[in-house]
């Protein structure tokens, strides 16, 4: 045996930090349309592969190729690509409102839109959605109220969840999208209870789960790959893989020498590794996943590969931990200009268009901004009223909530709330 | 009626409501084809198939968190933790999640979910299998936390815990699943059958939550208790022989003050007796509130009778359980004060 | 001596055992490069190199699961808990085993890690970002509470708990990271510049656990807080103008209970002020204990002035947060009491 | 799209339940020696089919063959073979006590032994072993002394853990045997962390951690993986897959149509699947593991494939919820019987030896268990001093606990403990 030589620990570094140029010399980007597409019955163990290649459908002149080519005719394109941008839109006038102080805090999905406006419209109306804090594109693509939205944003008088949530944690049971929580992960397993729920009672919902590639390290994410394999779930299990968890790159979540994907393999679970910023291939892998699912094939992971292209958050500075020009270097290119791309090629779409389209839903955003101003902001502290916090922790009140709301509404009259 | 042991009452629960609801589901460790390792749930699968009742991965954290899935789409779950040592893993959904999703959706999605766990030491579990963790779970606010203290209760308790649109923490005192228990292990162990409240009725019925039951009217101290301190604190207060007046709070939270204000106002005295480590368990919120609510009328300190601030031994466990003599101690000294 | 923040203090505290002692090692998520989301670990990489700071997966169970066994191997890890809010899915670890190595290995193996976490509200961080989950710890024996209320004590107590042999929790008042804060959110935020105790010195020190600090000493009522509400309390003494004496736990467990008796005896009053939601939070402990050893000299009912029985909500924050006026209120009841 | 059928819910069974014939149809069995032994610097990508093979170097005819096939000399196979004969021994006779009382719980590795026989013997003194509660073969491999388990099974005075731990939960650090826990799959990420703090003082040291099939699913096994791969940690990661889990067979667990060893697969971990009781194919896999981990490439996992021959414990009957013939039909036979083979067939042992290696054995662990008995047993109550559960809480005792010993003491003289 060879001899005891010391040991080393090894931290991973990303390939390229402030000051640095951008390098995805670590992500290799085979061609448009050069992945084959199984049979949604094929047996898992026979597309392992799947989890290693990556499936893109759009090519680099904007032209659809290949096996995983949906063929989705111009309307239902024209209408991703208008939510696609309406995301962006909203995102951006939200930021704004955040720097205006009208709220404490917001999370852009920039770059990321057509994964959850794809998903969205593929999916069928009864099927849940459990999100995380980057799937807004979900509500949008749906023609969520964007006014209810930017309530919740807000914290305003109108806000369905009573200012009790922080900005960006929606829940819409009638948009099929699940309350968002600020615990990272917990969403996966409960997609997965969700989908087994509809499968105990032999009723036709599957589920969606969302999760980050940070957050892949998290309790949760195995529990959903265990007990959707065992129960053979009719759920959509998604991560994505935005390349950065706030300051850490993703092989500080296991990334290096593997794919997320291909966490799905050794559960005997299928597996797709998908360009996310392709519109086409959104469509074309959720479509697989969905049939798999409905048709009793049982569950299917997705890991989309896709970039954070803004901050973290509105509390996060990513000029601290990596290059500045990512963005720009990133390989797999902008969700948006590919489908407008794609649109334009085949004579469906133009530049006119297209600036009109901005022009109209720029105007629709700032019209529902200043709706939703209307019915207050953090800034002007026209919140829910104080006694709606002891509401909805239980269905019915019990005595000692009864007590403290009394003791609160006291304190108010005494002047002893808010300071 | 039938004498049931409070396993048995457990068992006759899921069978009522999976009967008449079709939205109950029963899953856990070992609970499905094996009927689990406390037989709480023996022959339900066979009697209404696997898609109703069935065994789950070893992974407690999966099993909350599927449950609440499964509870945000309308069913009413009923998983199984096969020892309240081992919830701690399904904590984070069960605090984040479960007691919370009402509150953070503005009551769009909820969790009407029970978690059933054994609890409590007297079999030679040691550290791992004796736990009473009720005292995390009052801390969380949105959770309901149950102890029945025998199979009348146990059987209405499970059944109103399971009809009840918010998560419940269900205990069952393992101790007294094949009889009731008063400390006294070197005597012979009594059966249900040979108690009145192991006569459970066959059919439905509800025990309200959020209210306790008076077992022992008395007039010279109050002794609050659950699970198997019931019949502790009653073998104690006959050994003593101080007329105590002993409340079995049966819904730990939320609390049935009133029944214990009457009773303390009446008193003067209050003992609070729990198997579950001392500090910051739920002893010191029954004390801190009776001390509120009652100050003027106490006479003597409220002393608090409960398992050492240590793990549960295995050998020594006799040691630990706070048994009836160490009760009847605090009955005289509170009554000395 | 030169001035600092409390997260300059923290961070101090962690240079300073960085390089005495090579067993030290800082972990957690965003730790590492980035230099920690409330900046206590900026600069320390670059320092220590990556095989003493580091980032990690984004696994609080997998975290302190690894401290575990790097501080059972001999180092003394000091993880990272991003916010106390997301400590839940690590309990299992920290209360199954952090709590119990030492005791079950019959002293053979121990686990000296210290868990750092950010604690409390005041900076709009709703419900998941807002938590202060000290009472659950205070019930787990085996574990150590602390809970520092400014930058002195941070750095001094810090270094205490990364030198004790047992696991710590090490509970930091993120609203306290930049300067202390009373409660009037509306009023012009206060550097730790300013303040007596925002003086650090550079090198090595500790302050002793276990050992609470009176930082107003007075004569009418005593008050028991620790974190922010030290200030809050401050602030509604001098608002209501009862003379109170105001105890800083320091260490909330274990408890300094001498100097509480001490105080209470003296001013026959006790009012408890902790931000964490009121039932079963670590001041029912408080309010148990002061009962049990000072009834004989209370005149008037111990109260807790606590958050609500709620989530921590985002727009009402500071309907939620116990602020001054409602602390003056319950000191100038239990003076008319 | 397909139209809307009904889902169906699906819950895992096993092959055979009582009453049925066993079953192990689900178990290929490939040829001794077919599996081929990669360098140990392999990647771990170029591996993967070893997750789903089966390493075995015995043959029917108990010849060690192919490239597995570890050169071995006989002493240390018969050093191998006295520890798995006394580690049986050892088990029936603790059952035999816990029969008559003499404690209250037990539980026995029957079939299983090599496994823990053979890592304790390949691995280094020093290399620190985290166990389930089925790895007494360790203790027992090493020479522990079996007066020294045994009071501690009895809970007796002499019990290095004062009786506060459960029947079997060892602790012996002079035997590099890390405490046993009785909360499963804890132990699997500490494994890693010992490992990680190995490396980081650049010691030589590395890790070996045990779990069972079914306690793969709980959060721990996930951050062990992840945490091994992404710090690359020296340890070695073992999963016993023994087929059962108290009453659940191992599809529960998610083993339907993949491998416990695959599970590695998707976090870059290269994993080997192995004979369980073979007990030369359980040398060389280790041999294989440790020899990447001391050369810093980084973690193995090994699934042993075995199976648990009797009760999950003395709590547990499992005539309820299995076939009384699957220990007779297991494919892969009897860990001690393959050895005993073996060495007789290359002329180093004999059946006469044998029984009398057995007949020493008896005697040696009646002897044990005579000494053990005579420091008493839960049955006649000479236990650790009531006092002491008050210790090793904390370092140094607290107040409230000093308090809390001085109530305790006072009860004590007033006949007011135990009762
Ligand atoms: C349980 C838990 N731990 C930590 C956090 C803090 N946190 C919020 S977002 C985040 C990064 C998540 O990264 P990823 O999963 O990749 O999602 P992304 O933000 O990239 O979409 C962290 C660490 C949290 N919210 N919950
Ligand atoms: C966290 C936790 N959950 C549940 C249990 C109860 N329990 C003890 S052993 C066991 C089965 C373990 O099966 P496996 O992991 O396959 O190990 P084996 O017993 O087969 O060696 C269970 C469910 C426990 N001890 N800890
Ligand atoms: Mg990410
Ligand atoms: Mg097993």
């Amino acid at each position: 045996m060879s001899e005891a030589r010391p040991l080393r620990f090894l931290v991973p570094e990303p390939s390229a930090r402030p000051g640095d140029k951008a390098d995805f010399s670590y992500l290799p980007v085979p061609e448009a349309g050069s992945v084959r597409r199984p049979e949604v019955d094929v047996e898992p163990t026979d597309i392992r592969d799947l989890a290693y290649s990556l499936i893109r459908v759009l090519d680099d002149d904007g032209k659809a190729v290949g096996a995983w080519n949906p063929d989705v005719n111009a309307d239902d394109l024209r209408r991703g690509l208008r939510a696609m941008v309406k995301t962006r839109i909203y995102d951006d006038r939200m930021l704004t409102a955040q720097r205006q102080g009208k709220t404490s805090f917001y999370m852009r999905c920039t770059g990321e839109e057509a994964i959850a406006v794809g998903q969205a419209l593929e999916l069928r109306v009864g099927d849940m959605c459990f999100p995380t804090y980057r799937q807004q594109g979900w509500l949008i693509a749906r023609e969520w109220s964007l006014v209810d939205m930017m309530c919740q944003v807000y914290s305003n008088e109108k806000d369905r969840l009573h200012g009790r949530q922080m900005p960006i944690m929606y829940s819409s049971k009638e948009a099929d999208f699940f309350s968002i929580s600020g615990n990272l992960g917990t969403q996966f397993i409960q997609a997965v209870g969700w989908a087994m729920a509809s499968a105990i009672r032999g009723d036709t919902a599957i589920a969606s789960g969302f999760i980050g590639e940070g957050a892949t390290a998290e309790a949760d994410f195995h529990h959903a790959l265990t007990f959707a394999h065992t129960y053979q779930a009719p759920v959509i299990l998604n991560i994505v893989n935005n390349q950065w968890a706030i300051s850490s790159f993703q092989g500080i979540a296991g990334g290096a020498g593997t794919t997320f994907a291909a966490r799905a393999v050794g559960y005997a679970i299928p597996a797709l590794r998908v360009d996310g910023n392709d519109y086409l291939a959104v469509l074309a892998a959720t479509r697989w996943a969905s049939e798999r699912a409905r048709g009793n094939f049982g569950p299917t992971i997705i890991e989309w590969v896709t970039y954070r292209a803004s901050a973290h958050s509105t509390s996060d500075d990513p000029s601290r931990y990596r290059p500045s020009d990512e963005w720009e270097s990133w390989p797999l290119g902008d969700p948006i200009e590919r489908l407008k791309k794609h649109l334009i090629a085949i004579g469906e779409w133009s530049e006119e268009q297209h600036a009109e389209l901005q022009a109209d839903l720029d105007r629709e955003v700032r019209a529902a901004a200043r709706e939703a101003e209307g019915y207050g902001t953090l800034l002007d502290g026209r919140v829910a009223d104080f006694k709606s916090i002891f509401e909805d922790v239980f269905k019915e009140m019990p005595q000692h909530l009864v007590r403290q709301r009394a003791q609160a509404e006291e304190a108010e009259e005494a002047g002893q709330c808010r300071q | 009626m039938p004498a049931m042991t409070l396993s048995g009452a457990v068992r006759s629960a899921l069978d009522v409501m999976l009967e008449r609801d079709d939205s109950v589901v029963v899953f856990g460790e070992d609970v499905g084809y094996f009927g689990g390792v406390f037989r709480c749930t023996d022959g339900l699968q066979k009697k209404y198939g696997a898609e109703r009742v069935f065994d789950a991965p070893i992974a407690e954290g999966g099993i909350i968190g599927a449950a609440i899935g499964m509870a945000a789409y309308g069913l009413r779950p009923v998983p199984e933790i096969q020892f309240a040592d081992y919830v701690y893993p399904g904590l984070d959904q069960l605090i984040s999640e479960a007691a919370r999703l009402r509150y953070r959706s503005g009551a769009e999605f909820t969790a009407p979910l029970t978690v059933r766990m054994p609890c409590g030491g007297g079999i030679h579990g040691g550290q791992t299998h004796s736990q009473s963790p009720e005292g995390i779970f009052t801390h969380v606010c949105g959770l309901k936390t149950v102890m029945p203290s025998n199979p009348y209760d146990a059987k209405g308790l499970l059944i109103a815990s399971i009809e009840d649109d918010d998560p419940v923490i269900f205990l069952e005192p393992k101790r007294l699943y094949t009889g009731p228990f008063d400390g006294h292990h070197d005597r012979p162990a009594v059966p249900w059958s040979n108690h009145p409240l192991g006569e459970v009725p066959e059919g439905h019925y509800q025990i309200p939550l959020a209210s306790a039951a008076v077992r022992r009217a008395g007039e010279e101290v109050t002794v609050l208790a659950y699970g198997t301190m019931v019949y502790v604190a009653e073998a104690a207060a006959n050994e003593s022989g101080v007329d105590a007046e002993i409340i079995d709070l049966r819904t730990i939270w939320p609390l049935d003050l009133d029944t214990i204000e009457q009773s303390v106002r009446k008193t003067g005295r209050c003992v609070i007796v729990h198997e579950a480590t001392r500090t910051s368990g739920f002893g010191a919120e029954l004390s801190a509130s009776v001390q509120e609510s009652c100050f003027y009328h106490l006479e003597a300190p409220i002393e608090r009778v409960t398992g050492w601030d240590t793990p549960y031994p295995h050998a020594q466990e006799w040691d630990y359980f706070p048994g009836p003599s160490r009760v009847a101690a605090a009955l005289k000294r509170v009554m000395a004060a």
